[in-house]
C-alpha cells in the first residue's frame, strides 16, 4: 500500500496544483523584480491549469463518476493562450516601465499611492 | 395605345410643362437674358406647347367620341363615360387614399383648351404690357416716407414665373381626379392670385387687396373643408368617379339618392360646403368684395385670373359637383347667383374706374352662371363659362391696352380714343357686343348671345315650372342682362367715343404694339365664334360640353325634402320648339339688351340725356350703388370693428390685470427666493459642507490603504482568499449554490 | 523486453527500469551516431566542395573514425568556465540543449511502428520539443558573461522564434492533408509508390516542401542562417566561451537537430520509410506476411528513412558550403515577408484542393462526370446509411447506430458530416470498414 | 509485493520536479535562474498533463509556455537587466508575512483538495478496481482522440457529449466553444498589436540644435 503501487487520484494532482499556486502567490508577494512577479503569475496560472486538466481527465476519476469532460482541457487550452497573450502584454508593460523608471523594481512604481 | 391612356398622358404633359417652366424661372430666371427677358419666352413656350398638347388631346378624344346628335328623343347628346384613374398614391390613412389622379371628360378637355388658349394669348400680350418691368421702375403710386416715389428693380421674370405657376395650378385643378387634389390646387391658384394681386406690393392698396382676397377666400375654403369632410364621412372616398357612382348609382337609373351612411342632410351640408368654397373663389355674394379690389394687379393678371380662369374655377367646381346637389342646394345656388348678378350689375353702372366696371361685370356674369346652374341649366352655365372667358379676357386686355396708353384707369379722363387706337376700339366693341349678347334672335349671334340665351331660356323654363316665385329669377336675369348691355356700352362710349375730356391723356395715347393687339384680335375672333357650331359636322362647344353632362341630370331635379314643390326643369324642355320657351327668352333678352344699348347711346353716345340728371333723380339708389351697397362698410361694422374692440379689450385686460398679476407674483417669488437663499446658506450648505468634510477626512484616512505597493496588494489578495475559504468552509453548503 | 525479464524472475520494477534504459540507450545511440556521421559528412562534403580530401587517415581510408577522435580530443581539453559567467547556468545549458534534441527522438518514428513513444500529437510534440533547444542556447549565451555570446543568443532567439511560425504552418499543411498528427500514421498514409508522397500530392505541397526546407535550415542555425555563431562577427556566437565536453554537447545537439529536421521533412513530405519503390511490399515483407518478414520489411524501411534523413543533411551541408551568410534583417525578412505569406497561401490552397479535388488531379480528371464531387460523398461506402449533415440527424438513426456500436458509429456519422475531420474519423474505424468491404 | 504502478511513479517524479522547481523559483534571487527553474517546473507540468491524458495540452504547454513565453521572458530579462545591479532584496519581515499567507493558503487548498473522498483516486481494494483499470484503458482510447476532440470543441461540437440527452442544450453535443475560440483569436491579435505598440522604441526628444546630425561627433 505505498504510493508506488496505488493509482494516483484527483487529489494528488490538486495538491501539486496547490503547491504551484501557493508558490506563485509567494513569488508575487516577495519579488521586487517585475519579471519575478510575472513568473509568479505564470506559476499561479499553471497551478490552476493543472487543476482544470485534472478535473477534466477521465484517467483520474473513480469509475461511474463524470467529470467536466473535455471542458477541462478546453479551458486549460484557453488559459494557455491567454497566458501567452498576457505575458506579451506584461513584457511590453515591463519594458515601458523600465523606460520610464530605469529600473524593474516594482516598489519604485508607487506614483499612484494614496 | 388607346385614347384612355394617351389622353391622360398628353394632358399630364400639358399640365406639367408650366411647372417645369416655373421651376426653371425660379432657378435661373434672372439670368435668362438681360433682366430675365427670355423667361417670358420660356413661360410662353410652355403654355403654348400645353395648348398644342391640349388640342391634340381633344383631337384624340374626337376621333373616339365624336359628338353625334342623339337619334332617340331628339334632344341632347350621349353622355360619354369619363376617363379616370390614378397616377400616384401619396398616402393611405385607413380607407382614405390621397392620390394624384385624373378625371377627364369633355369638360376637362374643353377647360384645358380654353385655359391654355386664353393663357397663351395673355402671355403674349404680357410681353408688351410688362415691358417696363424690364428696367428699373419708378412707381408713383407707392410713395416712400419722404414723399419721393419708389424706385425698384423690374420684376419681369417674376411675373412670368407666377404666371407659369398659376397655369400649372389651374390645369391641375381641372385635371384633378379627386376632391383632395382639387383642394390642393384650389389653394395653389389662391396663392398665385395673392401673389399677383400684390405684384406691386409696395402700393398699400395692392398689398391690402392681396390680403383681402386671401382672407375672404379663406372663409369660402372653410366651408369647402366642411363639405369635403361631409363627403368623406358619408362616402368614404374623395375620388370623383366613386362619389358620383355612389350618389347616383346605375341601379337607381342615375337618380340622386342617399347612399348608406350619408344622410340627406349631410348631402345638403356637403353641397352647401362645396358651394361655399365656390362662392369664395367665384366672388359671389356675400364674398364678392375681394374681386374688385383684386384689380390692383397688372391687367393681364386681371384678364387671366380674375376674369377668365380662376374665378371661373368656382363655377367649374359647381358644374363638376352638379350630380350631388340636392334641390335645396340648387335653389341656394340660384338665389346667390341671382342676388350677385343683380347687385354687381347695379354697381357696375355707377363705377368709373374702367377695370372696376369690368370687375363688377365679371361678378355679375359669374352670378349668371351660378343662376343657370342653380336652375338646373348645367349646359347653360358651362357654356357661359367658356364664352365669358373669351370675351371677358378680351375686354380686360382691351382695357389694359387703354390703360397702357393713357396711364390712368378713370373713364372720365378718357374719351375719343377710337381714332388713336382703332384696333383696340374695334376689338373692345366686339367684346361689348359679345357680352351684351348681340345677335339676331332665333338665327345667329355672337358667343355671348348664345350662352345668355340658354340661361334666359332656362330661367323662363324654371318660372314656367314653378309659377309664382320662380319668375323672380327670370326677371332678375332679364334686368341684369339689360344692365349688362347698358354698362358695357357706357364704358365703350366713355372711353372711345365723343371728344377727349383730358387733352393731356389724349395726346399721350397711342396704339399698343403688335404683341398686345395680336392677342386682342385672336380673342375678338374667339369672342365672336366661341359658341358657334361648325357648319357641316355640327361640331362645337355645345355638343362637346353635352358629352360631359353628368349622367342623370338631363332629366331635371325635383322634390327635395325641404322644398318638395320646387322643380328644376330638364334643360331640353326649354328648347322644345313646341313650348316656344327658347324663342320667348331670346326675344326678351334681345329686347332688354337693345334697350340697354339704346339707353347707353342716349346717355353717353349721343348725349341726348344727361347722366347727372339721372343721378340726381335716383340719388339714394345712386349712392347705394356708388358705395357698392356699403358692403365694405357693413363688413367693417359687423366684423372688423368688433374684432378691434375685442382686441382693445383684451389688450386692456392684459395690461391691467395680467401684467399686474405677473409683476406681483414675480415680486413674491423674489421674496420667497430670498428666504430660500437664507435657508439654503444656513442649513443646507452647512449640512452639505459637513458631509463633504466627513467624506474628505474619511478619504484622507482611507488613502493610506492605497500604498501603490504591488506586493502588498498580492498579500492582501492571498489573505482575502484564505479568508474566503475559511468563511466558505464554515457557512457554505450546497443549497446555497442553488444545487 | 520487460516481459522477457520478468519471465526470468527479475523483480518487476527492475525489469521495467532495465527495459526503459535499454530503449533509451538505443535512442541515444541513434542520436549520437547521427551526430557523428553528420560531422564526418560535413568534413568530407565541405572538403569536396573546397576541392580538398578532408579526413583520410583516422579509421581507415575515408576517415571513418574522425568524429570519435575529435570527441576524444575535446574531452581531453581543459574545461574552462569564465569568472564572469553564471556558473550553474553555464553548466546546465549544454545539457538542456542536448536533452531537448534527444527528447525529439522519443517521438520520431523510424519505421512503421518503430517509435519510442507513439504520440497522438506527435508532430506537435516534436515541434514543441525541438523549440526547446534554443533555451539551452540562450542560457548558454547569457551565462557566458560575454557580449559576443549574448549577441549570439539574442540572434538565435529572434531567429528561431520567428522561424517557428512558418515551420509550424508547414507541418499544419501536412496535418490538414492527413487528418492526423500521429507521425506513424502520416508515414503510413504515404505508403506505396513515390507519387503517394505528400510532396507530389498537389502543387501546393510541393511549394510547401521547399518552404519547409528553408525554415528547417534556419531553425537549426545552419548556414546561410548561422547568425548566432557567425564567426566573422561574433567570434563564435554563443559558443565563444565554451570548450571541451560542453562544447561537444552543443555541437552534437546541432547535428542531432539537423538529423531531426531532415527526418521530419522526410517523414512529412518524402514518404518517411516508404521508398520511391515499395520494395518491402513487392517482396512480401509486410506485417501481414508474418512477424519476421514484417520485421525485415521494417528494417528496410528504417534504412530507407535514415538514408533520406542523411540525404537531407547532405543537402544542408551542401548549402552551408555554397551560400554566403545572410544579414539579420534579411533573415527576418525571409521569414516574415516570404515564408509566412507563401505558406499561408499554400495552406489555403491545400485546403481548397483537398476539398474540391480530394482524390487528386488525375482522379478528378478521369472520374466519370456523374460521380459526385463533394468531398464527403467521395469514398462513402454506404452513401445512404448516414445522413449528410449532423443537423439532419433523426432520433431513429441515433438509436439504430447506438445499438450497433455503443454510440461509436453515431459519432462516425457525425464526423462524416464534416469533411475536415472525416479522414480523422476513418482512421479510428479502419477495421470496421475493412470488414465491411470484405 | 504489489506491482509497481508506473503511472504513479512518474507522477511522483514529475510532481516532485514541478513543485521543487516552483519552490526554487521563489527562493532563487537571480532573475535568469528563476526563469530557468520556472521552465523546468513548467515542463514538468507538461509532463503531468501527459500523465493526465492530455497529450495535446502537454505539447501545447511545452510549445507555448516553455517555448514562447519563456523566450519572451528571457527577452525581457536581457533588455531590462542591463543597468548596474541594484539589490532587490526584501526584508525578513515581508518574507515571514508572505510565508504565513502562503502557508495558510496552502493549508486551505490542501484541505479542499483532500476533503472529498471521491477524489482520492481508485483504490486497489475497491470493488471497482478492475473496472477502473478497464476504464483506464477505455479512457486511454478516448484520450487518443483528444486533439481531434479539442479541435471539434473549438469548432463548437462536443464529441464527448454526443450521448448526453438529458438537457436540450447538450443534445447533439452542441455545447462547444466556437464563440470563445473566435474571441480569443481576435484577442490574440489585439494583444500582439498592443504589445508591439507598448514596447516600441520611443524616440528620445532632443534639443533642436542637437537634432541636426553632427559629422564630427562619433
Amino acid at each position: 500500500m505505498s504510493i508506488f503501487t496505488e493509482p494516483v487520484g484527483l487529489s494528488h494532482f490538486l495538491v501539486v496544483g496547490a503547491v504551484l499556486f501557493v508558490c506563485g502567490v509567494i513569488c508575487m508577494a516577495t519579488k521586487r523584480n517585475v519579471l519575478g512577479v510575472l513568473m509568479g503569475i505564470e506559476l499561479v496560472l499553471n497551478g490552476a491549469n493543472l487543476n482544470f486538466v485534472a478535473f477534466g481527465s477521465s484517467v483520474l476519476r473513480p469509475p461511474g463518476t463524470e467529470g467536466i469532460g473535455m471542458d477541462g482541457q478546453m479551458i486549460a487550452l484557453f488559459v494557455i493562450v491567454l497566458a501567452a497573450a498576457e505575458a506579451a502584454v506584461a513584457l511590453a508593460i515591463a519594458l515601458s516601465y523600465y523606460h520610464a523608471h530605469a529600473t524593474v523594481d516594482v516598489d519604485r512604481g508607487d506614483e499612484l499611492r494614496g | 395605345m388607346d385614347i384612355n391612356s394617351i389622353i391622360p398622358l398628353l394632358l399630364a404633359l400639358a399640365w406639367l410643362l408650366p411647372l417645369g417652366s416655373f421651376a426653371l424661372i425660379v432657378l435661373f430666371g434672372p439670368r435668362m437674358g438681360r433682366a430675365g427677358r427670355y423667361s417670358a419666352y420660356l413661360a410662353t413656350g410652355a403654355i403654348v406647347a400645353a395648348c398644342v398638347l391640349s388640342f391634340a388631346a381633344l383631337g384624340f378624344w374626337l376621333t373616339e367620341h365624336f359628338p353625334h346628335a342623339a337619334a332617340h328623343g331628339g334632344h341632347g347628346y350621349e353622355t360619354v363615360q369619363p376617363i379616370s384613374g390614378e397616377w400616384y398614391t401619396l398616402a393611405e390613412f385607413g380607407r382614405l387614399r390621397l392620390t394624384i389622379g385624373y378625371y377627364i371628360d369633355a369638360l376637362t378637355l374643353a377647360m384645358f383648351c380654353m385655359v391654355t388658349l386664353v393663357g397663351s394669348c395673355i402671355h403674349v400680350y404680357s410681353f408688351g404690357y410688362m415691358r417696363e418691368e424690364l428696367s428699373d421702375v419708378t412707381d408713383p403710386l407707392a410713395p416712400l416716407a419722404n414723399g419721393q416715389p419708389l424706385r425698384r428693380r423690374g420684376r419681369y421674370c417674376r411675373f412670368f414665373q407666377y404666371f407659369s405657376l398659376f397655369c400649372f395650378s389651374m390645369l391641375g385643378l381641372v385635371i384633378a381626379g379627386n376632391v383632395a387634389m382639387v383642394f390642393v390646387f384650389w389653394e395653389l391658384v389662391g396663392i398665385c392670385s395673392y401673389l399677383l394681386i400684390g405684384f406691386y406690393h409696395e402700393r398699400r392698396s395692392a398689398s391690402n387687396a392681396g390680403n383681402k382676397a386671401f382672407i375672404v377666400n379663406r372663409v369660402g375654403d372653410f366651408g369647402m373643408i366642411i363639405g369635403m369632410m361631409a363627403i368623406w364621412t358619408g362616402l368614404g372616398t374623395f375620388s370623383f368617379a366613386e362619389i358620383f357612382s355612389q350618389v347616383r348609382p346605375i341601379a337607381a337609373g342615375y337618380q340622386l339618392q342617399t347612399p348608406e351612411g350619408l344622410s340627406y342632410w349631410l348631402l345638403v351640408v356637403a353641397g352647401l360646403g362645396i358651394f361655399c368654397g365656390c362662392v369664395g373663389k367665384s366672388a359671389q355674394f356675400p364674398l364678392h368684395v375681394w374681386l374688385p379690389d383684386a384689380m390692383e394687379g397688372p391687367t393681364p393678371v386681371s384678364a387671366l385670373i380674375h376674369a377668365a380662369t380662376m374665378v371661373a374655377a368656382g363655377v367649374y367646381l359647381v358644374g363638376r359637383f352638379f350630380p350631388i346637389f340636392t334641390p335645396e342646394v340648387l335653389l341656394v345656388i340660384a338665389s346667390v347667383g341671382c342676388i350677385t348678378l343683380f347687385m354687381a350689375a347695379t354697381i357696375a353702372i355707377t363705377a368709373t374706374d374702367i377695370k372696376r366696371v369690368l370687375a363688377y361685370s365679371t361678378v355679375s356674369q359669374l352670378g349668371f352662371m351660378m343662376l343657370a346652374l342653380g336652375l338646373g341649366g348645367w349646359l347653360a352655365g358651362m357654356l357661359h363659362l367658356f364664352t365669358h372667358a373669351c370675351f371677358k379676357s378680351l375686354l380686360f386686355l382691351c382695357s389694359g391696352s387703354v390703360i397702357h396708353a393713357c396711364g390712368t384707369n378713370e373713364m372720365p379722363e378718357m374719351g375719343g380714343l377710337r381714332r388713336k387706337m382703332p384696333i383696340t376700339a374695334i376689338t373692345m366693341l366686339i367684346g361689348c357686343l359679345a357680352i351684351a349678347g348681340a345677335g339676331i334672335p332665333t338665327l345667329i349671334g355672337l358667343s355671348g348671345f348664345h350662352s345668355k340665351d340658354y340661361i334666359m331660356a332656362q330661367g323662363l323654363s324654371f318660372s314656367t315650372a314653378n309659377p309664382g316665385f320662380g319668375s323672380i329669377f327670370f326677371y332678375a336675369a332679364l334686368i341684369g342682362a339689360g344692365m349688362t348691355s347698358f354698362y358695357m356700352f357706357r364704358l365703350w362710349y366713355m372711353t372711345f367715343a365723343g371728344r377727349p375730356r383730358d387733352e393731356h391723356v389724349h395726346s399721350h395715347a397711342h396704339e399698343s404694339p403688335l404683341s398686345m393687339t395680336g392677342p386682342l384680335m385672336v380673342l375678338a375672333v374667339l369672342a365672336v365664334v366661341a359658341a358657334w357650331n361648325l357648319p357641316i359636322c355640327k361640331l362645337g362647344l355645345e355638343p362637346l360640353l353635352e358629352q360631359a353632362r353628368p349622367v342623370g341630370t338631363a332629366e331635371g331635379v325635383a322634390g327635395g325634402m325641404l322644398l318638395p314643390n320646387v322643380t328644376m326643369p330638364a334643360e331640353h324642355l326649354a328648347h322644345d320648339p313646341a313650348a316656344g320657351i327658347a324663342v320667348k327668352a331670346e326675344w326678351s333678352a334681345f329686347a332688354v339688351a337693345l334697350l340697354g344699348f339704346l339707353l347707353a347711346t342716349a346717355f353717353y353716345g349721343l348725349r341726348k340725356l344727361d347722366p347727372a340728371d339721372a343721378r340726381r333723380t335716383f340719388s339714394p339708389l345712386y349712392k347705394l350703388f356708388l358705395h357698392k351697397w356699403w358692403f365694405d362698410e357693413l363688413y367693417a361694422l359687423l366684423l372688423i370693428r368688433p374684432v378691434l374692440w375685442i382686441s382693445a379689450l383684451v389688450e386692456a385686460i392684459d395690461k391691467r390685470v395680467i401684467d399686474w398679476l405677473a409683476d406681483n407674483s414675480a415680486r413674491a417669488v423674489a421674496a420667497i427666493a430670498r428666504l430660500d437663499d437664507w435657508i439654503d446658506r444656513i442649513f443646507v450648505d452647512n449640512t452639505v459642507n459637513l458631509l463633504a468634510q466627513w467624506t474628505y477626512s474619511t478619504g484622507l484616512w482611507l488613502r493610506r490603504i492605497q500604498t501603490g505597493n504591488i506586493r502588498q496588494y498580492v498579500m492582501w489578495l492571498g489573505a482575502g482568499l484564505v479568508g474566503l475559504f475559511v468563511l466558505m468552509s464554515l457557512y457554505w453548503n450546497y443549497a446555497m449554490a442553488g444545487g | 523486453m520487460a516481459e522477457l525479464l520478468i519471465s526470468i524472475s527479475t523483480p518487476d520494477w527492475l525489469a521495467h527500469t532495465i527495459a526503459a534504459l535499454v530503449q533509451c540507450g538505443l535512442l541515444l545511440a541513434i542520436a549520437l551516431c547521427s551526430a557523428a556521421v553528420g560531422i564526418w559528412l560535413e568534413r568530407k562534403v565541405s572538403a569536396r566542395i573546397q576541392d580538398r580530401l578532408g579526413p583520410t587517415r583516422v579509421g581507415g581510408r575515408f576517415g571513418w573514425l574522425q568524429p570519435p577522435a575529435d570527441g576524444l580530443k575535446l574531452i581531453c581539453k581543459e574545461d574552462i568556465i569564465p569568472t564572469a559567467a553564471d556558473h550553474i547556468l553555464f553548466r546546465i545549458a549544454p545539457y538542456i540543449c542536448f536533452c531537448a534534441t534527444f527528447c525529439v527522438f522519443l517521438a520520431l518514428p523510424f519505421a512503421n511502428g518503430w517509435v519510442a513513444v507513439e504520440l497522438n500529437a506527435g508532430a506537435f510534440f516534436l515541434l514543441a520539443v525541438a523549440g526547446l533547444e534554443i533555451f539551452g542556447v540562450i542560457l548558454g549565451g547569457y551565462a557566458s558573461g560575454s557580449k559576443w555570446s549574448l549577441y549570439g543568443a539574442m540572434r538565435e532567439a529572434a531567429q528561431v522564434v520567428s522561424y517557428e511560425i512558418p515551420l509550424g504552418l508547414c507541418v499544419v499543411v501536412v496535418v490538414i492533408l492527413t487528418g492526423t498528427m500521429n507521425l506513424v500514421e502520416i508515414g503510413n498514409q504515404q505508403a506505396g509508390w513515390f507519387f503517394n508522397w505528400h510532396i507530389f500530392h498537389d502543387p501546393f505541397t510541393f511549394v510547401v516542401f521547399w518552404v519547409y526546407v528553408t525554415c528547417a535550415v534556419a531553425s537549426s542555425n545552419r548556414a546561410p542562417f548561422d547568425l548566432p555563431e557567425a564567426e566573422s562577427e561574433l567570434v563564435a556566437g554563443f559558443l565563444t566561451e565554451y570548450s571541451g565536453f560542453r562544447w561537444v554537447f552543443f555541437f552534437m545537439g546541432e547535428y542531432a537537430s539537423m538529423f531531426v529536421v531532415s527526418g521530419l521533412g522526410a517523414l512529412l513530405f518524402l514518404g518517411g520509410w516508404n521508398g520511391p519503390i515499395p520494395i518491402a511490399s513487392l517482396l512480401g515483407l509486410t506485417p501481414d506476411d508474418g512477424d519476421v518478414f514484417g520485421w525485415i520489411g521494417n528494417l528496410l524501411g528504417m534504412c530507407n528513412f535514415i538514408a533520406k534523413a542523411f540525404a537531407g543533411m547532405t543537402f544542408m551541408i551542401w548549402l552551408r558550403w555554397t551560400l554566403p551568410r545572410l544579414r539579420i534583417d534579411q533573415v527576418i525578412t525571409t521569414c516574415l515577408k516570404y515564408c509566412v505569406p507563401i505558406v499561408s497561401a499554400m495552406l489555403a490552397g491545400v485546403m481548397l484542393w483537398s476539398f474540391f479535388l480530394p482524390g487528386g488531379l488525375i482522379a478528378a480528371l478521369t472520374r466519370p462526370a456523374s460521380f459526385p464531387r463533394s468531398a464527403w460523398e467521395r469514398t462513402d461506402s454506404k452513401p445512404d446509411s448516414f445522413p449528410r449533415s449532423a443537423w439532419e440527424r433523426t432520433d431513429s438513426t441515433l438509436r439504430v447506430d447506438g445499438m450497433r456500436d455503443n454510440g461509436r458509429v453515431q459519432e462516425e456519422a457525425w464526423r462524416r458530416s464534416l469533411p475536415a475531420v472525416r479522414s480523422h474519423a476513418e482512421r479510428g474505424n479502419e477495421g470496421d470498414f475493412q470488414e465491411e468491404s470484405r | 509485493m504489489d506491482t509497481i504502478n508506473w503511472h504513479s511513479c512518474f507522477f511522483l517524479l514529475l510532481a516532485a520536479i514541478a513543485c521543487g522547481f516552483a519552490v526554487a523559483v521563489v527562493v532563487v534571487g537571480d532573475i535568469v535562474r528563476m526563469a530557468c527553474c520556472l521552465v523546468v517546473s513548467l515542463a514538468a507540468v507538461a509532463g503531468l498533463f501527459f500523465l493526465a491524458g492530455a497529450e495535446f495540452l502537454g505539447a501545447a504547454q511545452l510549445m507555448v509556455y516553455v517555448g514562447g513565453t519563456m523566450v519572451l521572458l528571457i527577452f525581457g530579462v536581457m533588455l531590462t537587466a542591463r543597468g548596474p545591479l541594484v539589490s532587490m532584496k526584501i526584508g525578513g519581515g515581508q518574507w515571514v508575512l508572505a510565508l504565513v499567507i502562503g502557508v495558510a493558503l496552502f493549508a486551505v487548498l490542501l484541505q479542499a483538495a483532500t476533503s472529498t473522498s471521491a477524489w482520492n483516486g481508485p483504490k486497489a481494494n475497491d470493488q471497482a478496481a478492475v473496472p477502473a483499470a478497464a476504464k483506464q484503458d477505455d479512457g486511454a482510447a478516448a484520450e487518443q482522440d483528444a486533439a481531434g476532440q479539442l479541435g471539434l470543441g473549438l469548432l463548437g461540437v462536443r464529441e464527448d457529449r454526443l450521448h448526453r440527452q438529458d438537457k436540450p442544450v447538450l443534445l447533439g453535443g452542441m455545447s462547444g466553444y466556437l464563440l470563445a475560440f473566435e474571441i480569443i483569436s481576435v484577442h490574440l491579435v489585439v494583444v500582439l498589436v498592443g504589445a508591439a505598440y507598448l514596447a516600441r522604441a520611443r524616440r528620445r526628444i532632443r534639443n533642436p540644435e542637437s537634432r541636426a546630425p553632427n559629422p564630427e561627433s562619433p
